[in-house]
Order: C-alpha cells, then sequence, then structure tokens
C-alpha cells in the first residue's frame, strides 16, 4: 500500500520536477519539491474560493460582499461544492506527498507540551529535534485532514440535500460542517500567521521551495541536521560568532 | 404606497429574534382551513396556483394515480394528495388533501435559512420566501418538516406557496381559497378558522359516524396558519405522509441561535490572537538575530 | 407543554439577541408585497363555457380598451357576485385563460381537396361561395317536396347539421331559422349525446 | 333540473346515482355539501366506481353500470312497503288514484300490454285511463268501455279532416278512486310492478349486497318516515342515466319515487339532471335536436297535412278526475306555434298561408344523432356542418363515424382547435393511398371561442345568462354567427339568382337584422323573446303593449299573428326593461338560494319548477322554513319567494293540480299511451351488452323496443364472445371533452389516457398499474396504461362473479398529448355500441362489454 502510494508520489514529483524547478543558493536548502509547492497553493486556492463562497452562504448579511464575486449567492452556493471537492481532492494528494514527514512522533508530544514558551517567545529556537515539520503544523495538517473527511461527508449529505439522505441529515451535517469549516479558519489565521509575518523567511519556502540554512537550524533544527549532518545549534552558534566578528 | 397596507414583518432569516419593531402595527394572523372531508379532489386550487403565478406547466407522465404529481415542485406549490385507504371491513376510504405550505408559527424554514431575508414572516402569519435573497443553500429543505421548499435548478433559489401574499397585502383571498368549488378551502382569521374547524369536527363525530375526526394544528410548530379537519385525526400520516408529530431539527435551533454567533466569534479570535501576538511578542527570525539595541521594560 | 415550549423559545429568542452584534439591524419592518397583476386590466363579465353550472368568470384583458390597444387576456377568474359558483372555479375554469391564449388555436380558414393529404389555405369568400354551391347543390339534387302517399314534406335529407354544447341560444335560433328553412331534418347536437 | 344548484342545499338527502357532480359540475357540487354542512344532509351515492363524489359519501354503493331500474325500482318497493310515502301528495299531487283501462297488462313476462313483434313497437291504446267517475269506496269492477265525448277541438283545428282515424286520446273525465284501493289505480298497479324488485333481486341484479340496499333504502326513505313531510330529498343524476337503451326510464323510475315520496316542487327536492356542458340546456330548448322546435313544440310530420291538423296534434286537453281542475298549459300550443312561425317567416306567414307551416320540414321517422352517421354510413347524408362539434369522437362508434364521413361529399367544420372530426380523413391507421381515395371536401373554418362571443347560455337550472365580449377572436377566425348568415346568405342569393327546388322558405326566412351577413346576438335575442306586431290590450288589466314593443312574457302570445316569438319559453327574457338575461341582482330575502333578480330563467323567471306542490291541499307549505310560494286569502292569489308556477288565481279549494304542463294536472306515476315507447311503467331490461340474460324474465332481455343497426359497421358482444368485462365511459374533472387536451394546464394535471382496472382483475391477469392494456369490445380496441385500483370491486351479478373497467373519453389523435405520440391514438368510443334509447335516442355510452388484455 506504502510502495504504492510512494511511486505513485515519486512519479508526480519527478513529472513536476520536469514541469518547473527549484532553485537552491548558496546558504540554503531546499524544502518543497515543485510538486509540493504546486499542492499547496491548489489547496490554498480552493480554500480560499470554498471559505470566500462559503461565507456568503454561512452569514450572508455580513458576507454578501463576496458573492458578486462569483455572480451572486445561489451561484456562490452552486460553486461552492466544487470548490470544496477541488480542495479535499488537492489536499488528498499533499496528505499522500506528506504522509511520511506528518507522522506523528514523541518529539512533536514534547513540542506542544513546550508550545507556550515557543508562542511567548521566550525560546527563540526549535528544540533540537523538531523535525521537518513541528507538531503545530503537524496538529493543523491532521485538522485539516479530519476536517476534509468531514467536508465530504458533510458536504456530500448537503450536496445531494435532504431529498436524497432525509432532512436530518442535512440539519447535523450542516452544523458540522460549520464546525469544521471555523475551526479551519481559526487555524488559518494561526498559518498565514506564522508563514508569512509570524515567521519570517517561511513564506519562500512555499514561493521558491528552498529556505536559509539559518531559518532551518533555527525552526526545524533535526531536519537541519538530517539534510546537513551538521549540528543545528552548533551551526547557530557559528553563524552568531561570524556574525558578531563582523 | 397608496394600498391600505403592506404586510408587517415579524422575523427575517438570518436575523436572530424578532424583527426590531416588529408590532408596529396591529395585526391578526390569518389562517387557510382545508377540510379535507369534503374536498373532492379537484385540482381547482392547484389550477388556481399556477394560473396566478403564472407558473410554466410541468411536464408530467401517469403513475398510476390521479395525483397530478408525487409531490409539489418549485412551480407546482399546491398538490392534492390522493391516497385509498383501506378500512378494516373492507371498504375503501378515498382521502384526498391539499398539500402545500403550512406556514408554520414557527418556521423550520425561516430557522434553518442562513441568507437575511430570504425569508419573512408578517405579523399575520405568512412566511414568504424572498426570492431575490434567496442563496440557494436549501437548508429549508430540510428545516421543513412538510417537504415543500423546493429547489429550481435554473435560478437556483427556492420557491414555494406564498399564501399569495400579493393578494392578502391588498386585501384578497389567496388564489386557491378563491378557486375551491366546495368551500372545503376556507380563509379568514386563525381564530375564525379554528372555531369552524372545531365545529366542523364535532359536526363529523356527532352527525357522520366520524369518531376520531379533528383538527390538526400542531403545536409541536407552534401550530400552523393552515389547519386541516381530518375523518381521522388520530392517523394524519394516511392524508399522503402528514406527520403527526411535525419538529424542526434542534440543530437548527441550537446552531443558528445560539452557537453559530459564539463559534464565529470564536474563529475571529484566531485572527485577533495572531495580531495581538505580532504586536506583543513579535514575529520570531531565523536565528541568529540581529543584536538587540533596547528593549521595552 | 405548550407553555415551557413557548418559553423555551422566548429563551432562545432572548439568548439570540444576547450575540445580535451579529446579526442585529433595523431592517424595515413592513415588506412591500408584489404588485397585483390584475390591479389595471380590464374586467369582462361571462359565463364558463364549460358544464352546465354555468359559472361566472371576470375575464382580465390587457389594456383600459382604448381603441390602439389590442386586448389580450392575462388572468380569468371567478365572479365572485355570481350566486351560483361566488367566485369558485373548478380546474376547468381556472385555467380558462389557456383555452383562450392558446397556441393551438385554427387562425385561418382551410380546405382539404377530395384526394388531398394536407390542409390547404382558402380565402373566406372563396370558401363561402363553395360551400353555399355545394349546399345548393346537394339540396337540389335530393330535395324531397312529396312523400310516397302524396303529402307535402318539404324535406332535405342529405344534408346534416351538427351543433356543439357551446353554441348560445341566439346561434342555436340562428341554426333553426337557417336549417329547417333548407329542409334540414337531421338537425343535431351536443345535446343528444 | 325541476329546482336549481343552488336550492340543492336546501335538502336533507342526497341520492346521487348516475352522475357524478363532485367531477364533473365541481362549482355547482358546492350546494350538496352547503347541504351537509348546514343541514346535515346524507349523501347516497351510487355509482360504478368509487368517484370523487362518493369520497365524500356517507353510503356508498357500487352498483352494476346499466342495472339502476333495478336498485329504484327497489327503493320504490321499500317505500311503498314501508309506508314510507306522502299520502296526501300521492293521492291529490300524482295519478296514483286515477284509473287504467283494464285490458293493461304489467310486463311480468317482459312486455306490456300491446307488443308487436314484428315491428318491435307496442300499439298503446291500453295504456290509458278509464273514462269515469269517483269510483271510491265502490266495488271493483271493471268499467264498460264507453263512448266519450272527444274534446272541443282548437278553433283552427275545425278546418282539420283527418285522413286516417284519430290516435287514441286521453280522456277528459278520468276515472278515480281516492282510496288508491281499486285493483287497477295507478298506485295498485305500481305497487304491482314493484313486488318483483325486492331486495334479493336487486342484489341478483345491480351486485348490491342486500344489507347495503337495504341501508341505502332505509335512508333515503327515512325523509318519509311516519308520514312526516317536512323533510325533503333530492335526486341527482346527469348521463349515467341518460346514456342507456332504458335510459329514460331509469329518470322516470327516479321521477317516480320523487312523486311517491312527495319531493317534487319542492326547495331541496326534485329530480335534478345535470347537464354535462353549458349550453346544451339551451340547445334543447331551441329545438337543435331533430324532434322538436323551440320551447319544446313537436316537430310537425307528414301527417300534419296542413296547420290545423299539426295543432290538433300537438295541442292536448284536460284529461283528469272531474272534480278536479287542470291548468293544462300546453293548451296554449297554437299561440307558441304562430308567434314561432312569424320570428321565423316575418310578413311571409300570413293566416292565408298557415303561417307559412309548410316552409318547415316534416320529419316522419328518427333522424337522431346515431340515425344521422348511419345513414351517411350509408351513403345517404352527403353534407354536414359541424359547428364546435366534434362527432368522430363522440361516437358511439367512432370508427363507424369516421367511416361515414369518407363517404360524404362534404363537411364544413367550424372550430377553434384542430379536432378529430375534421381531420378524420387522417385518422390514425389510415394509409397515404387510402388518404388519396377519399373524395370528401372539407372546410375548416377557425371560429370564435366562449371570450370572443356574447350571447347567452341556459345552465341546468334553466337560468339563461348573457355573457359579454372581452377580446376579438384571433388571426382570421370570426364569429360562428357571421359563419353561418354568410353561408346562408350566399345560398339565398344562389337561389335567386338561379332559382332552383322549393326556394320559398330559403328567400323568405325573415333576415331583417341590421347586418344580416353578422347579425348582432342582441337583435337575436330580442326576436327570440318576441314582440307586439299590432298594439295588444290585456282585457282584465287594459295593459297596452304598442306595436314593436318587447313581450313582457308568453302569457301575452298570440295564434293570429300579431305576436311573433323565435321561442315562447324565453319570452320575457328582453323586455322593454331591457334584457333580463343581464341582470345581476345578488339579493335572495328568502334565503332559499332564489336569487329573483340573478339573470332570468324559463319559465317566467321561476326557479322551482311545479312549486305549488310544495305547499299542501289548502296551500300552505308543506314545510313552513323553507316556504317557496303559498295561496294568501287575503288576495286570494297565489303569492311567495319564488314565482308560482301555477295559476296565480286558482285557490286551492278548486284542485287544479300543480303540474300544469301535463294535462291531467298531476304528475305521472303512469305515463298514459304515447309518451313512452317503451312502457308506461319502467321496467328493468338489461343492457343490449350484457353479462347475464335478465333475471326477471330471461325470455325478454333486452328493452323489446330498441332495435340494432344493421350495417357492417354494427357488431354486439356477447360473453360467450370473450366480452366479459363490463366497460363504462365517463370525463374527468380535470378535463372537458375533446376540448381541454388543447389546454396545456388541464394536460399538466391529467397527461396521459388510462384505463381504471379493479385490482383484483389487474392480480388476475398480471397487469400492474402503469402497464399498457388493450381493451377490445366487438367493434374496436383501446390501448391505455392500467390505472389499477381498489376503488372498483369485484361484484357478484346473479352469483357469478363479475368486474368493471372504466375509461375517460378525452384524449383522440389531435391534442396536445396525442401530437406529442404520448398516447396510442386510440378513442374511446371506438369500444361503444351504436345502440340507442327509444325515447331520447341517446346512446348506450355505459355498459358495454369488453375484453381486456395486457399490451
Amino acid at each position: 500500500m506504502s510502495t504504492a502510494i510512494d511511486r505513485f508520489d515519486d512519479k508526480t514529483r519527478g513529472a513536476f520536477g520536469q514541469i518547473g524547478q527549484t532553485e537552491v543558493y548558496e546558504g540554503e536548502l531546499l524544502r518543497h519539491r515543485v510538486y509540493t509547492r504546486f499542492l499547496h497553493w491548489m489547496v490554498a486556492l480552493f480554500f480560499f474560493l470554498a471559505l470566500f463562497t462559503g461565507f456568503g452562504i454561512y452569514m450572508p448579511w455580513l458576507f454578501r460582499w463576496f458573492t458578486p464575486i462569483f455572480g451572486g449567492g445561489p451561484l456562490s452556493r452552486e460553486m461552492h461544492p466544487w470548490f470544496g471537492l477541488g480542495f479535499v481532492i488537492f489536499f488528498g494528494l499533499q496528505a499522500l506527498n506528506w504522509i511520511k514527514p506528518m507522522t506523528w512522533t514523541a518529539a512533536d508530544t514534547k513540542w506542544m507540551v513546550n508550545l507556550r514558551k515557543i508562542i511567548g517567545g521566550q525560546e527563540k529556537m526549535e528544540p533540537p529535534d523538531t523535525g521537518f515539520f513541528n507538531g503545530g503544523q503537524k496538529m493543523q495538517f491532521w485538522e485539516i485532514a479530519s476536517g476534509c473527511i468531514v467536508y465530504l461527508i458533510t458536504g456530500m449529505i448537503l450536496w445531494f440535500g435532504a431529498r436524497v439522505f432525509g432532512r436530518w441529515a442535512v440539519a447535523v451535517s450542516y452544523v458540522l460542517h460549520d464546525i469544521s469549516a471555523l475551526i479551519m479558519l481559526g487555524g488559518i489565521f494561526i498559518h498565514i500567521y506564522l508563514s508569512t509575518i509570524g515567521q519570517s523567511g517561511t513564506f519562500q519556502a512555499m514561493i521558491r521551495g528552498a529556505v536559509s540554512e539559518a531559518w532551518a537550524w533555527t525552526f526545524h533544527p533535526a531536519w537541519y541536521k538530517q539534510v546537513t549532518g551538521r549540528d543545528p545549534v552548533g551551526a547557530c552558534e557559528e553563524a552568531r560568532r561570524k556574525a558578531s566578528a563582523k | 404606497m397608496s394600498d391600505r397596507k403592506t404586510l408587517q414583518i415579524k422575523q427575517i432569516s438570518g436575523h436572530s429574534g424578532p424583527a426590531a419593531g416588529f408590532d408596529m402595527q396591529r395585526d391578526y394572523e390569518v389562517c387557510k382551513l382545508i377540510d379535507t372531508t369534503i374536498c373532492i379532489g379537484c385540482k381547482a386550487c392547484e389550477v388556481a396556483c399556477v394560473e396566478w403565478n403564472d407558473m410554466p406547466f410541468t411536464p408530467t407522465t401517469f403513475d398510476n394515480t390521479y395525483q397530478t404529481m408525487p409531490s409539489t415542485s418549485y412551480h407546482f406549490w399546491n398538490l392534492i394528495k390522493f391516497n385509498e385507504h383501506q378500512r378494516e371491513d373492507g371498504t375503501v376510504q378515498w382521502l384526498m388533501r391539499k398539500d402545500q405550505c403550512m406556514h408554520c408559527a414557527d418556521p423550520g424554514c425561516l430557522r434553518a435559512c442562513p441568507a437575511d431575508g430570504a425569508i419573512v414572516q408578517y405579523t399575520n402569519g405568512i412566511v414568504d420566501f424572498q426570492q431575490e435573497n434567496c442563496i440557494g443553500c436549501e437548508f429549508c429543505v430540510s428545516g421543513c418538516p412538510y417537504d415543500i421548499p423546493k429547489f429550481n435548478p435554473a435560478t437556483k433559489k427556492v420557491y414555494k406557496c406564498t399564501l399569495c401574499s400579493d393578494r392578502v397585502g391588498q386585501g384578497l383571498e389567496p388564489a386557491c381559497i378563491k378557486a375551491c368549488p366546495t368551500g372545503c378551502l376556507k380563509f379568514g382569521s386563525k381564530d375564525d378558522m379554528k372555531f369552524i374547524a372545531e365545529e366542523r369536527a364535532k359536526q363529523l363525530r356527532e352527525n357522520f359516524g366520524f369518531e376520531k375526526a379533528g383538527v390538526y394544528d400542531p403545536q409541536s410548530i407552534g401550530g400552523t396558519h393552515v389547519v386541516y379537519v381530518l375523518h381521522d385525526a388520530e392517523n394524519p400520516e394516511r392524508y399522503g405522509g402528514l406527520p403527526k408529530n411535525p419538529v424542526i431539527p434542534w440543530s437548527y435551533t441550537v446552531w443558528k441561535w445560539l452557537f453559530k454567533p459564539v463559534l464565529g466569534t470564536f474563529a475571529l479570535f484566531g485572527l485577533l490572537g495572531v495580531l495581538l501576538h505580532y504586536v506583543t511578542v513579535g514575529p520570531r527570525r531565523a536565528q541568529p538575530e540581529p543584536p538587540i539595541k533596547e528593549r521595552e521594560s | 407543554m405548550e407553555f415551557s415550549r413557548r418559553t423555551f423559545l422566548k429563551g432562545a429568542v432572548l439568548g439570540g439577541a444576547g450575540f445580535s452584534t451579529l446579526g442585529f439591524d433595523l431592517t424595515p419592518v413592513y415588506a412591500q408585497t408584489q404588485s397585483l397583476k390584475i390591479s389595471r386590466a380590464s374586467e369582462t363579465r361571462s359565463t364558463c363555457p364549460y358544464c352546465s353550472v354555468s359559472c361566472g368568470v371576470i375575464i382580465y384583458t390587457l389594456g383600459d380598451k382604448a381603441k390602439n390597444a389590442i386586448p389580450q387576456v392575462v388572468h380569468v377568474e371567478g365572479d365572485p357576485d355570481h350566486p351560483i359558483n361566488r367566485g369558485t372555479l373548478c380546474p376547468k375554469g381556472s385555467s380558462l385563460e389557456q383555452d383562450i391564449l392558446n397556441d393551438r388555436r385554427l387562425l385561418k380558414p382551410q380546405v382539404r381537396r377530395p384526394g388531398g393529404t394536407d390542409w390547404e389555405d382558402i380565402a373566406w369568400e372563396q370558401a363561402y361561395a363553395e360551400i353555399a354551391q355545394r349546399v345548393k347543390k346537394t339540396r337540389d339534387d335530393s330535395f324531397i317536396e312529396k312523400d310516397a302517399s302524396g303529402k307535402t314534406v318539404n324535406r332535405c335529407e342529405t344534408i346534416g347539421f351538427t351543433g356543439g354544447c357551446t353554441d348560445t341560444n341566439e346561434f342555436n335560433y340562428l341554426v333553426v331559422k337557417t336549417m329547417r328553412s333548407l329542409g334540414v331534418c337531421y338537425l343535431e347536437n351536443q345535446a343528444r349525446v | 333540473m325541476t329546482n336549481g344548484w343552488i336550492d340543492i342545499k336546501n335538502t336533507d338527502m342526497m341520492l346521487i346515482m348516475g352522475g357524478n357532480p363532485a367531477e364533473n359540475h365541481p362549482c355547482g357540487f358546492k350546494w350538496p355539501i352547503e347541504a351537509k354542512l348546514h343541514r346535515n344532509a346524507k349523501t347516497i351515492v351510487v355509482d360504478p366506481r368509487l368517484t370523487r363524489t362518493a369520497a365524500t359519501a356517507d353510503l356508498f354503493l357500487q352498483i352494476r353500470a346499466g342495472s339502476d331500474i333495478a336498485f329504484l325500482g327497489g327503493l320504490i318497493h321499500y317505500a311503498v312497503e314501508n309506508n314510507r310515502i306522502a299520502h296526501e301528495y300521492l293521492v291529490n299531487y300524482t295519478n296514483a288514484a286515477l284509473i287504467i283501462k283494464d285490458k293493461f297488462k304489467l310486463p311480468d313476462d317482459g312486455l306490456y300490454s300491446g307488443f308487436d313483434p314484428e315491428r318491435k313497437t307496442y300499439d298503446k291504446s291500453t295504456w290509458n285511463y278509464e273514462e269515469g267517475g269517483d269510483l271510491t269506496g265502490k266495488p271493483v269492477e271493471p268499467t264498460p268501455a264507453k263512448q266519450y265525448e272527444q274534446p272541443a277541438p282548437h278553433p283552427a283545428a275545425k278546418r282539420a279532416v283527418p285522413a286516417v282515424p284519430p290516435p287514441p286520446a286521453l280522456p277528459p273525465k278520468t276515472a278515480f278512486d281516492l282510496s288508491l284501493q281499486h285493483p287497477r289505480c295507478v298506485f295498485q298497479l305500481l305497487k304491482k310492478q314493484y313486488e318483483r324488485y325486492t331486495p334479493e333481486m336487486v342484489e341478483r341484479i345491480t351486485g348490491i349486497p342486500k344489507d347495503q340496499f337495504l341501508k341505502a333504502a332505509d335512508m333515503f326513505t327515512s325523509v318519509r318516515k311516519d308520514g312526516d313531510m317536512k323533510k325533503v330529498a333530492t335526486i341527482i343524476y346527469a348521463v349515467g342515466w341518460t346514456q342507456h337503451s332504458f335510459g329514460t326510464q331509469i329518470i322516470r323510475t327516479a321521477a317516480m319515487l320523487q312523486l311517491l315520496l312527495g319531493n317534487v316542487g319542492r326547495a331541496g327536492g326534485g329530480v335534478n339532471a345535470l347537464r354535462g356542458h353549458s349550453n346544451i340546456q339551451g340547445a334543447t330548448d331551441m329545438a337543435g335536436v331533430f324532434d322538436i322546435l323551440p320551447g319544446y313544440l313537436k316537430v310537425p310530420t307528414p301527417a300534419d297535412t296542413d296547420f290545423a291538423a299539426y295543432l290538433k296534434r300537438i295541442t292536448p286537453n284536460p284529461a283528469k278526475p272531474d272534480p278536479w281542475d287542470s291548468f293544462n298549459y300546453w293548451s296554449n300550443t297554437p299561440k307558441f306555434a304562430v308567434s314561432f312561425l312569424k320570428a321565423m317567416y316575418g310578413p311571409s306567414a300570413t293566416k292565408e298561408n298557415d303561417w307559412a307551416f309548410n316552409y318547415l320540414p316534416k320529419a316522419d321517422r328518427n333522424y337522431s344523432w346515431v340515425n344521422l352517421w348511419n345513414e351517411m354510413y350509408e351513403g345517404k347524408v352527403k353534407g354536414l356542418f359541424a359547428f364546435g362539434m366534434n362527432g368522430v369522437m363522440i361516437g358511439p362508434d367512432s370508427q363507424k363515424n369516421i367511416d361515414a364521413l369518407k363517404k360524404a361529399d362534404w363537411l364544413v367544420v367550424c372550430e377553434i382547435y384542430p379536432d378529430e372530426t375534421s381531420e378524420f380523413w387522417r385518422a390514425p391507421g389510415i394509409s397515404a393511398d387510402e388518404m388519396k381515395k377519399i373524395n370528401t371536401t372539407v372546410y375548416r373554418l377557425p371560429g370564435a371561442g366562449f371570450a370572443e362571443k356574447d350571447g347567452t347560455f341556459v345552465n341546468s337550472a334553466r337560468w339563461l345568462q348573457w355573457k359579454n365580449v372581452a377580446l376579438p377572436p384571433p388571426g382570421q377566425a370570426r364569429l360562428d354567427q357571421e359563419i353561418l348568415a354568410t353561408i346562408f346568405l350566399n345560398v339565398r342569393e344562389l337561389y335567386r339568382k338561379e332559382g332552383g327546388k322549393f326556394p320559398d322558405p330559403i328567400l323568405n326566412a325573415s333576415f331583417a337584422y341590421t347586418n344580416p351577413y353578422n347579425p348582432s346576438l342582441t337583435e337575436m335575442a330580442k326576436e327570440i323573446n318576441g314582440k307586439a306586431l299590432a298594439d295588444l290590450t290585456d282585457p282584465k288589466t287594459s295593459v297596452t303593449i304598442k306595436a314593436g314593443q318587447q313581450l313582457p312574457g308568453f302569457s301575452w302570445l298570440k295564434d293570429d299573428g300579431t305576436t311573433l316569438s323565435g321561442n315562447w319559453l324565453y319570452c320575457g327574457s328582453w323586455t322593454e326593461a331591457g334584457a333580463l338575461t343581464q341582470r345581476r341582482g345578488t339579493e335572495d330575502p328568502s334565503g332559499l338560494g332564489i336569487y329573483p333578480n340573478w339573470a332570468w330563467s324559463w319559465p317566467m323567471n321561476r326557479r322551482v319548477l311545479y312549486n305549488r306542490a310544495s305547499c299542501d291541499l289548502n296551500g300552505k307549505p308543506w314545510d313552513p322554513s323553507r316556504r317557496q310560494v303559498w295561496w294568501d286569502e287575503a288576495k286570494q292569489s297565489w303569492v311567495g319567494n319564488d314565482i308560482p308556477d301555477f295559476k296565480a288565481d286558482s285557490p286551492p279549494k278548486d284542485h287544479m293540480g300543480p303540474f300544469i304542463m301535463n294535462p291531467e294536472g298531476v304528475g305521472r306515476l303512469f305515463v298514459p299511451l304515447g309518451a313512452m315507447a317503451d312502457g308506461p311503467f319502467p321496467e328493468y331490461y338489461e343492457p343490449i351488452e350484457s353479462p347475464i340474460a335478465n333475471v326477471l324474465h330471461p325470455n325478454q332481455s333486452n328493452n323489446p323496443v330498441v332495435k340494432k343497426y344493421k350495417t357492417d359497421a354494427d357488431k354486439y358482444g356477447t360473453v360467450d364472445q370473450g366480452y366479459n368485462v363490463i366497460c363504462t365511459t365517463y370525463r374527468l374533472t380535470e378535463h372537458y371533452h375533446y376540448w381541454t387536451k388543447n389546454n396545456p394546464m388541464n394536460v399538466q394535471l391529467v397527461p396521459e389516457p388510462f384505463v381504471e382496472v379493479p385490482a383484483e382483475l389487474a392480480d388476475r391477469m398480471g397487469i400492474r398499474g402503469g402497464e399498457k392494456v388493450k381493451v377490445t369490445s366487438a367493434r374496436s380496441h383501446y390501448i391505455a396504461k392500467a390505472m389499477v385500483t381498489r376503488r372498483i370491486r369485484p361484484m357478484k351479478i346473479d352469483g357469478k362473479e363479475t368486474f368493471q373497467i372504466g375509461i375517460p373519453i378525452h384524449w383522440g389523435f389531435r391534442g396536445i398529448a396525442e401530437d406529442e405520440d404520448k398516447t396510442a391514438k386510440t378513442l374511446t368510443n371506438q369500444l361503444t355500441p351504436t345502440v340507442i334509447d327509444p325515447n331520447a335516442y341517446t346512446p348506450e355510452f355505459k355498459g358495454f362489454l369488453v375484453k381486456i388484455e395486457k399490451v
């Protein structure tokens, strides 16, 4: 099973590597391949399409101004499930792509325990065993993954409606769908924040695919160690020394 | 406008609670009375409805029944349901019931509807869809205990009986009421209709041998502005699936009136949180950072 | 039970109102109803042409009968003054608008010639002339002035007239006057069947 | 209807049978419902199917189609046996006490006295009253027949020289027995006649179980429980009674039952025919049928060698017990006839030329509907006009009618939609080659719809109501009256120019209209009402009507040519006061639903016929809460909420009979002489196609005077040939005959033809709802989807399990569904037999035999 997924992922990664490219400059590390970036932005695109159309359905009195983009309320409603479907499909591919690095480990649990310090800014560096993804990222990943399953099931029920599934299924699905969306929305705020202004140097990982070595040893030390073979703390200290020497 | 009155709004979908100032004007509740015991299933109400509302014709096919189509549709809001009920003694009772929006006192559609102003309830009890505000989400369909709102795939909006709010607003009775040949349909104040209905049920019990005759005005949804007189009020299901105790899914009530605004606020807290984080703690940077020149307190 | 349920509803309403930062506005309390489609149409009182109950109907036509407006029906409804139907109509009467405004209506005279496989258009005057000639020939060819016993009978037995159920009394009188004068005996009507 | 639509609300009991008013007259059906709601009135519905009328009934009985006389005869038997009869009414207002000739024989063997088996007709001379006086309490002995004085002939009849001996007439003074004990009095004969109609017999014939029948009989006759006269029952019927080979007799049975119960003439009572169409009541009044002239004047026959002979034949003389009085309103016939001829031929009708009597064709045989098509089929009728009449669809035996039209020279159709009659030459099954061999020329002229024409319709309650023009005809369509008048005037022009056979009536027909080519219906209506041609003065009141003025009523009509009236019955409808048919008064002071100022009803705005019978002998209403008319001693006149249908100044002590149109003055339980072709009392006969032999008299199963047609197209089926299912035909509430199949709204409601099949029969044949079935009669077949239902149950007829099916009539080969190929394009009336009632000549559309199979 996993080998089939691996084969698929390898094949598509390879194919996308032919289409696009990732340039890694001196002092940088390859963070996300073309395929990963493509999937991420497709997921993001469909997420926002679904989000904006969803807003128009969730609270039209507040978000009606989104709807003209999609041709008005009813068309927003009509498009929403298709956008949602796109989101789920692309996220599904991303999940296949990421299923290994996203596997939860003891380090992640530790990371979560340490969360307050990271948020509070007391710890400048991530714990040394923080790998390619940290616990927070994995939590969001799995939240979205489970959210997708909820979306898919409840969304289908809402899509085909009370005529097919009965009114109670729709009535319950409606609530679950919304709750799922609200949780995801909350997570997305954090995700965007941390990947842009909240954590400088992160955004380029999904744009160019490469990150600075400093970014790597700061935020994903274990991964840094894994790809460079060097000790992240040592590398950081060395860099600090070099900087102060100047 | 010069007409005596427009309709006063009591509730608006997408807004919690009653519309502000809904009691600005006195009004009485209107009601449609359907006496199934003298309904002859002639379908005049069906035609009057289609004609008054200028709705297009639906292609239908024969389906081993006199019933025009299996259920109401987005341009067929009024349907007589025909049912053959075999009594214990082997004789057959042919039941006919006009099916249409019940204009519930507590409308499930309105509760389910997220679109502001897409469904309104007037103080006279009419529940009306305002298609210009409808977003076609079809939640009303599941909110309705009577399977009444119907989605039109062409306009992508939902439609149902308006109780001819355009006529009632101008002082006329609804089109179906006017057409009904036998007078099994009546229209007036809810009090009057309830009185007539109860009297008729009593007459059926006392003079015509229908011991279980009664009035259908389900209190589980606060009563309806369409009430039925039934030969057998204990078995409304026989009349083409009239629910004995119609209910609105609790999820709509709980969700829409309570948690939806609350959780919506919580979601915004995410935004607020990151904003606060940025301005208080500040962004995280790759180490090593440049040396700190000064730090507030 | 009802009381407690209502109390609950009220509670919910108040609860909702508590959060009405996300839903409170002074939306107009009145909704202007759709304008009445027949409010300015012309009314004509008529009688339903179907069964023998003779329901009074009001035919609403577009326009105020000004010269340049050609009336077309927009709605048909029962006449509430009529003592028998009191404004009610059956499914047939209710659909009279589609009887008046119907794209299947015959709009021009047509003739099917002997051996013909389709209709041909014919001018009214031509049709009248041909029909009159045929009537006269058929009558003259077969007119019986006296029967076998020599009694005057003045019959034309080769022409029949069948009248419809919606022919008015006045029209039927014209039928009697014209057909009996032609000597027609086979004068029948929907009334028989 | 003897009464009216609204009047039904005054009833306490309804028997709805042979009609389906909820479906076919929904808006009229509100009045039975009103009676239910406000009077707790009960409804008994007897029908072959559980119809939508039956759905609201208190008691529904499923009857075998065509066995109605057995059921009604059973009710008569029950009423008499249980003394649930209106005794005073019966003795004084019916001919129950009159004594019948001793040669008269009841039909124990299925035949009355006087039957001629070769000609299949009756010599009806024994069907007459005995002449004589009061035999009450006298020994019962046959009174010797004696020569009685011939009644004084009408003055105009004096010149008559009868070539043949006069037909038997009613005796002016009839023998009677007010104790109703004389064995030959009508009541005793009636009792004897219906003794055979026991509940057991009813069950064997009709299939209605005995207990159910008794329940219905008890319920219906309960209005006369203990001799109480306050309650009233009504009987409501339609063509479910008419369309049989004994249809008229079914209705007579009902009338007799109502007379026995004293329900005729009373608010909430009567025998109420629900006519199926908007103006077939008017078409009958106006003589759209061959056997009458306007106002029910009899059509002239060759024996009427001159006008006097004609008048003598058609003007009845009173025939009644000597102490009683009889208005005998038909004695005014000469006035009506002369005024009619003056209307027809104007100045050309003079006393000298017998009022142009010879201009009228003299009918010597049956020229009715089925005969018309039969003669056309035989190539005798060459040309046909069809103005809004779809003869192919109506049948019976539509295929025969199509084949008949193939033999005609020409056909002129005036219609508003494409119809089967005008397109008979391309009926399904006719190939292109065959089509080329059809030599009929067909003119199809676009007429005007109802909204495009004015004029009056007469409803079932005899109301004449004027309708207004709403819009002009579309396209090149023209008004029907313009089309007919123009055709006639074109013919007239040809006769004027070329001459021809007997052109006088054509040239002299009065056409003095402002625009003769398009005569306004207003002018026609005024001519129908009639006007004075000379100054007239009423000697009693000295009221004068100037020449040229409209007449206020038919009492002003004269037989000297000084009045003109197209139809005496409608005289009073358009007076100097204007068109009473346009009145819109909505007041109903009595609350009885009379609405005296709404439109106008014949005769003379009377809303309930024979309403004198709503009072007892002293002129007091039987029920003081339903006061229609009454005798006002102070005014020495009949007054009331309705117009008294009576001689206004005839005091009760004169004992004038309330049934003023009968020479007897009383209602006829026994119909003397020639008024009925098949018997003075109704007798039960089987339909022509019947699953069993008549249980009462197997050797005379069918109506003895009914003749079958003899062309190769006329076939009749039997059970032995496999036709073992009884079939009845009907209309649906959603459709109107062959008209609404062009209306998309109605097509939406019921899109396709179907056959109603009992579930038990369907099970047996493996037919499921929605599957196509083929119904075959001896004539042809019909294909449609099956509607499998429990609303028609299997029944036991004379112990044998029998099934009935039903077919709506609405689909043909031109219509919305038909043009979209959604139907099999077969016609219901391809199945129906060519056989007619001997009195009304109506075909037997109900209760014929078929077989059914899955397609």
